[in-house]
C-alpha cells in the first residue's frame, strides 16, 4: 500500500477495494468507504449487502482477502486482531444484544471500563472511586441506574441494548460501530436511542447500521447504501432514498 | 479399686461423649462402612473385577472360588466353621485393588483373600497384605521375580510354562527362528528377556529372534503379522511365541488365520490363551496352533478327578457349556492347600497358616499332587496342547515329571543368584553368592 | 495472595465448608490415633487412607472446576496433570527404597533391575531429594498445560475441538507410560514405597498425618480458586465463559486469561495427584485413561459446576458411592448405579446438588446479595453458545 | 498322561505279539505300516505315513487322505486301523475290506504339526495327477512346500502329462525346489531351478534359495542375484502392502466414526455412548448367528446380511429411545450430553455383561469373509476387503440420502439453522429423533462389521470411542466427507508410521500430529467458514 496517500488521508477510518468471500460467496466486493472523524454515518442495505461483514472486517473478526483497512490514517487493521484493535480504540456493539447475562449490569460496565485489562491488573484489582464514579455516569446515561444490580440477562431487549451502547461508552474508543440499535425497540426507546446517539457522536466518531428508516431519518446524518458487499448510494437519506437503485434493491415502490 | 474403674469408665464415657458430639458425621460414617464379625463363619476374600476391561478374565475365577466354598461348606466347612465369601468389585481399576483388599482385611476381617490377574493388581495388593500380614492365594501365570511372605503364587513360574514350551517347539518341531511377539507390559517383558536369554544360552543367533510389543487390546494386526510371515520365510522353521494378553488375542488369531498362516507353517504357542479366551473364536483356521498350560480341560484323568470336577463346575453353574482353565485349577488347588494348612495348625491365624503352608500337598486335577514350596511357588506338571476345532485342545506332550517352580529365573543377570526361601531363611529375596538377604535395607 | 482478597472471597457456604473440611481434618486423624481400636468412635485406618483419597479427588474435582465452570474450558485431560503430579511423588518414593529393594540395587528402581537397565535415566535424577521433587510436582503440569494451552488457546481451539485434543493428550501420555523403555515401570507403575520423608507410609501416623496435610492442602485450593473468582479476574473469566468474542472486543486478552487458570487449575491437580500417591500406595498408566478424566469432570457435574463447594463435594459423594456400590451385594451392580446417577443429575439436578440447594435457597429468601446472585447464575447449565448449535 | 503310557505299552506287547505270530499274509511292510497307526505314537505315525505313501498300493490315497481330516481310526487294542469313509462306511485300512462297524475301543489317529506336514507331502505327490485341476494344482503346492527328493519322479510323470498351464508352473517350481535340495542334481538343472524360482519371485521362493545349503559357486553366485531382484521387487510391494493396510484401517474407522459424524457431527451431541451402539451391533450379530447356528445351520453364510438390517434397526430404535428419553432434554448443553452419555454407557456396557456374561463370545466368518488372496505379491484377506467396500457403501449410501432424501433435506435444514427450519414447519423435535436414530443404526451396522475383526465382548465400543471421536474432529465437525478424509488419512499414516516407530510409538505419533493440526486448523480440515459458524 502507498504510504504517500495514507498520510494523505484524515480519515478515522479508510476502507480501500475490501474483498472478502466465504466458499465463493463474495460477501463483500471492491468496498470502499471513508468515515471522519467525529462524524456519524448511517449505512442501511438489505439483508446479505455485508454490512455485518464489513464490521467484522473493521474489527479484526474475518481477515478481508485483499483491500486496506486503515484507522486513524495509519493503523492497518487487517493485521491485527480484536483485541488490539479493541484497545486501538474501536468499540462495537453486536446487532443481536451480546451482554454477560450472568453478571449484574455494573458488573458488565465494570469489565467494559477501558482500565488495566492484563491478567494481573484484573487478578490485583481493587476498585477505585474514579471507577465508580464512570459507572454512575454511564448508568445514569443510559437510564439502568435503579437496574445496577440485576443480572444483565433479567433485562427487557431494549435495556440490554442500551447496556451494550453503555458498555461501549465505558469503554471510551474513538470510534463506535453500533450494529442495528434499535432493532426490536418501542417507538419510544428508539427516538431516545437516536438522542442518546447524538449525544455520544458529539465526543466520538459513530457508525451505525439499521434497517429501521424512520430512526436513520432522525439520525439527520450521511447515509450509506450497501448492497452486494459494495457502495450502492452516498449522501444525505433523501439523496439516497430517492436513488432508483436504492429503491430497487432495497426501499421497494 | 471397684470404684476406681468406674470413676475410669465414667470419665471415658464422657470424654467419648464429647468427642461424639464434635463429630456427628464420624458416627455416621462408621456406621456406615462399620463391620460386624461374624464368629460362626471363617470369611474368605473375594478380589477380582466383575467390571472393567478384566472382568473378561476373572469373573470366572470369583465364581470357582465361591463354587469351592460352596463344595466345602457341604463337606462341613472347616474347623467346624462354615466358610463365608466376601466378594468386592475392584473394576479393573489397580488403586482401587489396593483399597477393597484394606477393606477386605479391616473391615471385613477376612482370613485369606483369594485374588488379582494382571500383576500390577497384584502389586498394588501387595504392600496391604504385607502392612495388615494377611494371606493372598494368586493363581496366574506370571513373570516370576518374586516371592513375598503374605503371597502364595498357584500360578505359573516362566520355568513353568515359557521354558518347557520352547523346549518342545526346539525338540518336536525343529524350530530354529523365533517371534517372541507380546502386549507391551511387565510379564511379556520380562518372560521374553528370560526367553531370549534361554535361546542365545542355546545357540540361537540374535537375528534369529525378532521381538515385537503391541498396546493392550491392539486391534489391528494386519502389518505384525505380515512382518512375521516375512520373518518366518527365510528358509528356517519359523514359531511365534505369544504372551499377547487376552483381549488382543482374538484379532491377533483371526488375523493369522485369514492371511493363512497354518499351524503347520509357523506355529503359535501361546501363554495367555486358553479354553476360555477361545471360546471367543472359531477355532478351526487355528488348529495345530499351540498353548502351553498346566492344566487343559480335555486331560483325562486315571481317577475321573478332572472329569468329575469338569462336571460339578458345571452343574454349579447350570451351563453345560462353562469351560474349565487354567487358573481355575490354579485356585483349586491353592484353596485346597489353604484349608489342609487350616486344619493342620487349627487356626485360621495367618502367621500360623503361612508357615504351615510351605510342604503341603493337594491334588492337581491333572492326576497328580501338586506341593508348596518354601519359596511359595508349588509345583506343577507342563502341558503343551495343540488347539483343536471345538476350542479345546489336544495335549501333545508333557513334562516327565512335576516342575518346580522358581521365584527367581536362572536365566536373569539381576536374579540368578536369587532364591525365596520362607521356611529356613526366612526370606524371599536371598542372594546365595553374598548369603545375605536383599531388600531388608541391611 | 492479599488480605483483601482473601476476604473478599469468604462468603457464607465458603466459611462452612472450610470449618468442615478442617474437622474432618483433625478429628479423623485424631479419632484414628488416640481411640482404642475397636471403641465405637474408632476410625480405622482404612477409612483414613480411603477419605484421604476422596480429598485428593475433592482437590482435583476443584481445579477442574475452577477452568470448567467459571472460564468455560472443558478440559477432558485433567486426570494426566494429576498422573504427572502423582508420577513425580512416586519417583520420589521409589528413590527413598533405596537398597529395601527386592534386588536391593541402592540406585536403581527394580523395574529397571529386572529389565537389565545399566543406569539411571537422567530424568530420574533429583528425585532423590524432596524439594525437587515437590518442584517437579508443581512444574511438570503445570509446564505441560503451559505449552498446551499456549498452543490451543492461541489458535482459539475452543468448545468440544479442546475437550478432544486434552483427551488426545491424556490418552497419549497413557501410552507412552505404558511403554517400559520409557522408564516408568510400564503398566505396573511405581509401589512398593517404604518411607516418606523418614516416615513409614504404612505407619498409622503417617497416614493420619497425610490425611491432615490433604486437607490443608484442598483448604488452600479453596482459597486460591475462591480469590481468583471473585477476583475482577473471575468476572473476565465468566465473561469469556459467556461471550468469549464479546470479551475480545472489549479488549481481553482470552487467551492469557485461558492460559492462566489452565496452568494454575493444572499445578493444582498436580499437588492432588502427589498427595494421592502416597495414600494409595501406587501410580501407574490407568491414572491416565480418558475415561478417569471424564468421571472427573462428573463429579464436578454431580456436585454442581461452577460452584467450588460443590466441586469438591461432588468428588465425595461420587466416590463414597463408588466405595459403597463396589462391595457386598451390590458389587455386580455398581454400574448401573453409577450410570443411574450420572444420567439422573444431568438430567434432573442440571445445577447439580450444591448448584440446585443454592436456587432454592435464594428463591426462599427474597432478598439477595449481588455477589451470591451472580454465583448463583454462574451456575446455570448455559455454556459456550458456539457449541450450542 | 498315564493312561496313555499304559496303553502305548501293552499295544507294544501287542505288536511283538503280532509281528511274531501274524499270518504272512499280513506280513507285508504295507499292513506293518497300517498298524504303526494304532501305537499312537507321532514318530510311528510318521514313519507309518512314509512307508504307506511310497508303498504304491492303492489304499494308500483313503488312508492317508483320512489321517489328514481325522477319519483315520485306530484300535490299540486289537492293533486294527480302519478308514471311516465321508459317506460314515469303514474299511479294514490294512485289508480294504468294508467292516459293519469300527469298535468303540478304536479313536481317531492323531496328529502333530510335524506330521501334518509330512502327511501334506505324501498327499501332494500322491494326487499330483488327480482328475481335478484344483487338487492338483493344491498338490503340486504342498510338494514345492515339503520339496521331498521322493516325490521327484512323481512330479515329473505328472509334468509330462499336464495340460493345465498353472498347473504346469507349480509344477515346474515344484521340481525346482527339489532339485534345489537334490544332492546330485547337476548344476545346469540347478540353475535351471534358481531362474524358476527367480521367476515365481515371492517370499517362499526366497525362502528357499536363503535356506539352500553349500552350492556349486555359480549357483549360489545365481541365486544371490535372484535373491537380490526379489528382494527389490518385494520392497515396492511392501509399500503397497501397507498402502492397503492403511486403507483398511481407515475404512474401520470411517465405520466407527462416520455413526458419530451425524450424531456428534450434525447434531453437536457428545455421544459417549455411541461404541455401546457399535458394541450392540456386534452383538445383534451375535444374537443372529446363534439362532441360525441352532436353527437353520444352511444359512450361516447369510448371517450377516441378515444382521446388517437388523443390527441398524435395533441400534436405531435404542437411538431414538434415548434421544427422546434424555438427549432432547440436554439440547443447547453438549457438555451435559457428554456426562449423560457416559452414565448410559456404563450402564449399557454393564447391562451387555449381565446379559451375555463376561467373556468375549463367538462370531463366525462366514466363508466368503474368511481367507485372503495373493494380489501381485501381498496378501489381501476378504474381510477386510469387504469390509472397505461394506464401508464405502455405507458412506454413499448415507451421503445420497443426506442429499436427495426429504428426511435428509430436514435434517440439513436443522442442522444449518434449527429456528429457521423449525419456523419453516419442519418438525425439529422428530427430525432430532430420527437423526439420532440414524446415526446410532449406523453405529450398529458398523458393529456387525467389526465383529468380523475384532472381540465381541462389552469393552468393544470403549476401544473405538476415542479414535472415531479423533476422525470426527480431524475431519472437520458436521461434513461427512471430512470423516471420510480424516479415517483414511488417519489409518494410512498410522500404517506407515507403525514399521517404522512400531505400533505404540506410531498411536503417540499420530496423537501428537493430531494435536499439532488442530492448532492450524482450530475446525478441522474441512471446517465451514464464515458468519455462521461463529454465530
Amino acid at each position: 500500500m502507498n504510504v504517500m496517500d495514507t498520510r494523505a488521508t484524515s480519515a478515522m477510518l479508510y476502507l480501500d477495494g475490501v474483498h472478502v468471500s466465504f466458499d465463493g460467496f463474495h460477501a463483500i466486493n471492491n468496498l470502499s468507504l471513508t468515515l471522519e472523524p467525529g462524524e456519524m454515518r448511517a449505512i442501511i442495505g438489505p439483508n446479505g449487502a455485508g454490512k455485518t461483514t464489513m464490521m467484522d472486517i473493521i474489527t479484526g473478526k474475518t481477515k478481508p482477502d485483499e483491500g486496506t483497512v486503515l484507522f486513524d490514517g495509519v493503523t492497518d487493521l487487517t493485521r491485527l486482531d480484536e483485541t488490539r484493535i479493541a484497545e486501538l480504540g474501536i468499540g462495537r456493539k453486536f446487532q443481536k444484544p451480546t451482554v454477560f447475562e450472568s453478571q449484574t449490569v455494573q458488573d458488565n460496565l465494570l469489565l467494559a471500563l477501558n482500565v488495566d485489562h492484563s491478567v494481573r491488573g484484573t487478578l490485583f484489582w481493587r476498585g477505585s472511586k474514579a471507577e465508580s464514579e464512570r459507572i454512575d455516569k454511564v448508568l445514569e446515561t443510559i437510564r439502568l441506574t435503579e437496574a445496577r444490580n440485576r443480572l444483565a440477562g433479567s433485562l427487557s431487549h431494549g435495556q440490554k441494548q442500551w447496556l451494550e451502547i453503555g458498555m461501549l461508552l465505558a469503554q471510551d474508543p474513538k470510534l463506535l460501530l453500533v450494529d442495528e440499535p434499535v432493532a426490536g425497540m418501542t417507538d419510544v426507546e428508539t427516538h431516545l436511542t437516536a438522542e442518546l446517539l447524538k449525544e455520544i457522536n458529539k465526543t466520538h466518531t459513530v457508525m451505525v447500521v439499521e434497517h429501521d428508516m424512520t430512526f436513520v431519518r432522525e439520525l439527520g446524518v450521511k447515509v450509506t447504501c450497501l448492497h452486494e458487499g459494495t457502495v450502492l448510494a452516498e449522501g444525505t437519506i433523501d439523496q439516497v432514498s430517492s436513488n432508483e437503485r436504492v429503491i430497487e434493491v432495497y426501499l421497494g415502490r | 479399686m471397684l470404684t476406681k474403674s468406674t470413676r475410669d469408665r465414667a470419665a471415658s464415657f464422657s470424654r467419648r461423649g464429647v468427642l461424639a458430639a464434635t463429630a456427628g458425621l464420624m458416627l455416621g460414617l462408621a456406621s456406615l462402612t462399620g463391620a460386624k464379625a461374624a464368629d460362626d463363619t471363617i470369611k474368605v476374600g473375594v478380589l477380582h473385577s466383575l467390571s472393567g476391561t478384566m472382568a473378561i478374565s476373572e469373573t470366572t475365577l470369583k465364581d470357582t472360588i465361591l463354587f469351592l466354598i460352596d463344595e466345602q461348606n457341604k463337606k462341613g466347612g472347616v474347623l467346624g466353621k462354615k466358610l463365608e465369601a466376601v466378594v468386592v468389585d475392584p473394576a479393573s481399576n489397580w488403586p482401587l485393588f489396593a483399597e477393597k483388599a484394606r477393606e477386605l482385611i479391616t473391615k471385613d476381617k477376612v482370613s485369606v483373600v483369594f485374588g488379582c490377574w494382571t500383576s500390577v493388581s497384584r502389586k498394588s495388593v501387595l504392600p496391604v497384605f504385607k502392612e495388615l500380614n494377611n494371606i493372598l492365594f494368586y493363581p496366574v501365570q506370571y513373570e516370576g521375580e518374586e516371592s513375598e511372605r503374605n503371597v502364595f503364587y498357584t500360578g505359573a513360574a516362566p520355568n513353568q510354562q515359557a521354558i518347557p514350551a520352547v523346549d518342545y517347539l526346539m525338540k518336536e518341531e525343529k524350530v530354529k527362528r523365533w517371534v517372541l511377539a507380546g502386549t507391551d507390559y511387565v510379564y511379556p517383558r520380562t518372560t521374553n528377556k528370560i526367553l531370549e536369554a534361554y535361546l542365545k544360552s542355546k545357540g540361537v543367533a540374535q537375528e534369529d529372534i525378532m521381538i515385537n510389543y503391541t498396546p493392550f487390546g491392539h486391534s489391528d494386526w494386519q502389518t505384525i503379522v505380515a512382518d512375521i510371515k516375512k520373518f518366518g520365510s527365510a528358509g528356517k522353521k519359523t514359531a511365534v511365541v505369544s504372551t499377547i494378553n487376552g483381549d488382543a488375542n482374538v484379532p491377533f488369531y483371526k488375523e493369522l488365520g485369514n492371511q493363512g498362516i497354518k499351524a503347520k507353517d509357523i506355529p503359535v504357542v501361546a501363554f495367555s490363551v486358553g479354553e476360555e479366551e477361545l471360546a471367543g473364536i472359531d477355532t478351526k483356521p487355528l488348529v495345530g496352533h499351540l498353548a502351553a498350560w498346566n492344566y487343559f480341560e480335555s486331560i483325562k484323568t486315571k481317577d475321573g478327578s478332572n472329569e468329575k470336577f469338569i462336571k460339578d463346575w458345571q452343574t454349579y453353574t447350570k451351563n453345560p457349556k462353562r469351560v474349565t482353565n487354567d487358573p481355575m485349577e490354579a485356585h483349586v488347588i491353592g484353596f485346597a492347600m489353604w484349608v489342609k494348612a487350616v486344619e493342620k495348625v487349627k487356626s485360621t491365624d495367618p502367621d500360623k497358616v503361612i508357615d504351615a503352608l510351605p510342604g503341603i500337598e493337594a491334588p492337581n486335577l491333572t492326576g497328580g499332587v501338586s506341593k508348596m514350596l518354601p519359596n511359595h511357588h508349588i509345583t506343577k506338571p507342563v502341558f503343551i496342547g495343540e488347539i483343536k476345532g471345538n476350542g479345546q485342545f489336544d495335549v501333545v506332550w508333557k513334562t516327565p515329571g512335576l516342575v518346580a517352580g522358581d521365584a527367581w529365573s536362572k536365566e536373569l543377570d539381576g536374579s540368578k543368584d536369587l532364591i525365596g526361601d520362607w521356611v529356613g531363611k526366612k526370606c524371599g529375596n536371598f542372594n546365595t553368592k553374598t548369603n545375605k538377604c536383599l531388600g531388608s535395607g541391611s | 495472595m492479599t488480605p483483601h482478597m482473601l476476604t473478599r472471597s469468604l462468603d457464607r457456604g465458603a466459611t462452612i465448608f472450610l470449618l468442615v473440611v478442617a474437622a474432618l481434618g483433625v478429628l479423623i486423624p485424631l479419632f484414628n490415633l488416640l481411640l482404642p481400636a475397636g471403641s465405637f468412635l474408632q476410625v480405622p485406618t482404612y477409612l483414613v487412607a480411603l477419605w484421604g483419597k476422596y480429598v485428593c479427588y475433592a482437590i482435583l474435582a476443584l481445579s477442574i472446576d475452577l477452568i470448567w465452570g467459571y472460564c468455560g474450558i472443558l478440559s477432558l485431560g485433567h486426570g494426566a496433570f494429576f498422573a504427572l503430579g502423582g508420577y513425580a511423588m512416586g519417583m520420589y518414593l521409589m528413590r527413598q527404597i533405596g537398597t529395601r529393594g527386592v534386588y536391593g540395587n541402592p540406585i536403581l528402581p527394580d523395574f529397571m533391575v529386572f529389565l537389565n537397565w545399566q543406569k539411571l535415566p537422567w530424568y530420574w535424577y533429583g528425585f532423590d531429594m524432596f524439594w525437587f521433587a515437590a518442584l517437579m510436582v508443581l512444574f511438570v503440569p503445570g509446564l505441560l498445560a503451559f505449552c498446551f494451552g499456549w498452543l490451543a488457546f492461541r489458535s482459539r481451539v475452543t468448545g468440544v475441538y479442546l475437550s478432544i485434543i486434552t483427551q488426545a493428550m491424556t490418552y497419549a501420555l497413557l501410552l507412552a507410560f505404558f511403554r517400559n523403555d520409557f522408564g516408568f515401570g510400564g503398566n505396573n507403575g511405581l509401589t512398593d514405597f517404604k518411607d516418606i520423608l523418614g516416615f513409614n507410609v504404612q505407619a498409622e501416623g503417617t497416614r493420619a498425618a497425610l490425611f491432615a496435610l490433604s486437607c490443608l492442602a484442598l483448604i488452600i485450593g479453596f482459597l486460591i480458586c475462591r480469590a481468583i473468582v471473585s477476583s475482577k479476574l473471575g468476572k473476565v473469566l465468566i465473561a469469556v465463559r459467556d461471550a468469549e468474542s464479546r470479551t475480545r472486543f472489549l479488549g481481553y486478552r482470552v487467551e492469557s486469561y485461558k492460559l492462566f487458570v489452565f496452568t494454575v487449575s493444572a499445578c493444582m491437580a498436580g499437588v492432588a495427584g502427589a498427595l494421592y500417591v502416597p495414600q494409595v500406595g501406587i501410580i501407574n498408566p490407568s491414572e491416565f485413561a480418558p475415561g478417569n478424566s471424564i468421571e472427573a469432570v462428573i463429579w464436578v457435574a454431580v456436585g454442581g459446576r461452577g460452584t467450588l463447594v460443590g466441586a469438591a463435594l461432588g468428588a465425595v459423594v461420587v466416590n463414597y458411592a463408588k466405595t459403597f456400590f463396589t462391595s457386598g451385594m451390590l458389587a455386580p451392580y455398581w454400574l448401573f448405579m453409577l450410570g443411574a446417577l450420572f444420567i439422573l443429575v444431568t438430567l434432573l439436578l442440571p445445577k447439580g446438588i450444591v448448584g440446585t440447594f443454592n436456587a432454592w435457597w435464594d428463591q426462599s429468601k427474597e432478598k439477595r446479595t449481588a455477589a451470591s446472585a451472580a454465583s448463583a447464575a454462574a451456575e446455570d447449565g448455559v455454556t459456550e453458545p458456539k457449541m450450542a448449535e | 498322561m498315564p493312561t496313555k503310557l499304559s496303553a502305548r505299552f501293552c499295544s507294544f506287547v501287542l505288536s511283538l505279539f503280532l509281528i511274531a505270530f501274524a499270518l504272512p499274509a499280513f506280513a507285508g511292510p504295507f499292513e506293518d505300516a497300517v498298524a504303526k497307526f494304532a501305537n499312537d505314537d507321532f514318530s510311528d505315525t510318521e514313519e507309518a505315513v512314509g512307508v504307506i505313501a511310497s508303498s504304491g498300493n492303492k489304499l494308500a490315497f483313503p488312508i492317508i487322505s483320512a489321517l489328514q481330516d481325522g477319519r483315520l481310526m485306530a484300535d490299540p487294542d486289537s492293533k486294527k486301523v480302519y478308514v471311516t469313509g465321508t459317506d460314515g462306511k469303514s474299511i479294514d485300512a490294512a485289508t480294504g475290506e468294508a467292516v459293519a462297524s469300527v469298535p468303540d475301543s478304536a479313536s481317531a489317529v492323531r496328529l502333530n504339526n510335524r506330521l501334518r506336514r509330512s502327511v501334506d507331502a505324501a498327499l501332494g505327490s500322491l494326487t499330483l495327477q488327480s482328475p481335478d485341476v484344483g487338487t492338483r494344482l493344491q498338490a503340486a503346492q504342498s510338494v514345492f512346500k515339503s520339496h521331498e527328493e521322493t516325490a521327484l519322479e512323481a512330479v515329473d510323470a505328472a509334468l509330462a502329462k499336464e495340460s493345465n498351464k498353472s498347473v504346469k508352473t507349480a509344477l515346474g517350481e515344484a521340481r525346482a525346489a527339489i532339485l534345489l535340495f537334490k544332492s546330485d542334481a547337476t548344476e545346469v538343472e540347478k540353475l535351471e531351478a534358481v531362474a524358476t524360482l527367480k521367476a515365481r519371485g515371492d517370499q517362499e521362493a526366497m525362502a528357499l534359495l536363503t535356506g539352500m545349503g553349500d552350492q556349486p559357486p555359480s549357483v549360489t553366485k545365481a541365486a544371490a542375484s535372484a535373491i537380490s531382484s526379489i528382494q527389490s521387487s518385494l520392497a515396492v510391494w511392501s509399500t503397497v502392502q501397507n498402502a492397503w493396510y492403511g486403507l483398511s484401517l481407515g475404512s474401520v474407522l470411517l465405520l466407527a466414526a462416520i455413526g458419530l459424524a451425524i450424531t456428534f457431527g450434525v447434531m453437536g451431541v457428545i455421544n459417549m455412548a455411541h461404541g455401546e451402539m457399535v458394541m450392540i451391533g456386534a452383538y445383534t450379530t451375535f444374537v443372529v448367528q446363534e439362532v441360525i447356528r441352532t436353527r437353520y445351520p444352511g444359512l450361516f453364510d447369510y448371517s450377516l446380511l441378515i444382521a446388517v438390517p437388523l443390527a441398524f434397526v435395533v441400534a436405531g430404535a435404542i437411538g431414538v429411545l434415548i434421544e427422546r428419553s434424555i438427549i432432547r432434554f440436554l439440547y443447547g448443553r453438549p457438555l451435559e450430553t457428554l456426562l449423560a452419555t457416559w452414565g448410559l454407557s456404563l450402564v449399557l456396557q454393564q447391562a451387555v455383561r449381565t446379559m451375555f456374561g463376561p467373556t468375549n463370545r463367538e462370531v463366525g466368518n462366514p466363508s466368503w469373509m474368511s481367507g485372503a488372496f495373493e494380489l501381485g505379491q501381498i496378501t489381501i484377506t476378504y474381510n477386510r476387503l469387504w469390509i472397505l467396500c461394506f464401508t464405502l457403501a455405507v458412506f454413499a449410501i448415507l451421503l445420497a440420502m443426506l442429499r436427495y432424501s426429504a428426511i435428509g433435506l430436514e435434517m440439513r435444514a436443522v442442522t444449518q439453522n434449527r429456528r429457521m427450519a423449525a419456523s419453516m414447519g419442519i418438525a425439529t423435535s422428530r427430525v432430532d429423533a430420527l437423526t439420532f436414530g440414524l446415526g446410532s443404526g449406523i453405529a450398529g451396522i458398523a458393529g456387525v462389521a467389526l465383529s468380523q475383526i475384532d472381540n465381541v465382548s462389552p469393552n468393544l465400543g470403549q476401544s473405538y470411542i476415542i479414535d472415531s471421536f479423533m476422525v470426527v474432529v480431524f475431519g472437520g465437525v458436521g461434513n461427512l466427507w471430512g470423516t471420510l478424509v480424516g479415517a483414511f488419512t488417519l489409518g494410512i499414516a498410522n500404517k506407515f508410521l507403525e514399521p517404522v516407530a512400531g505400533a505404540v510409538l506410531g498411536k503417540i505419533a499420530i496423537l501428537v500430529l493430531i494435536i499439532l493440526f488442530i492448532q492450524k486448523r482450530p475446525r478441522g480440515l474441512f471446517a465451514l467458514k464464515g458468519r455462521a459458524v461463529e454465530a
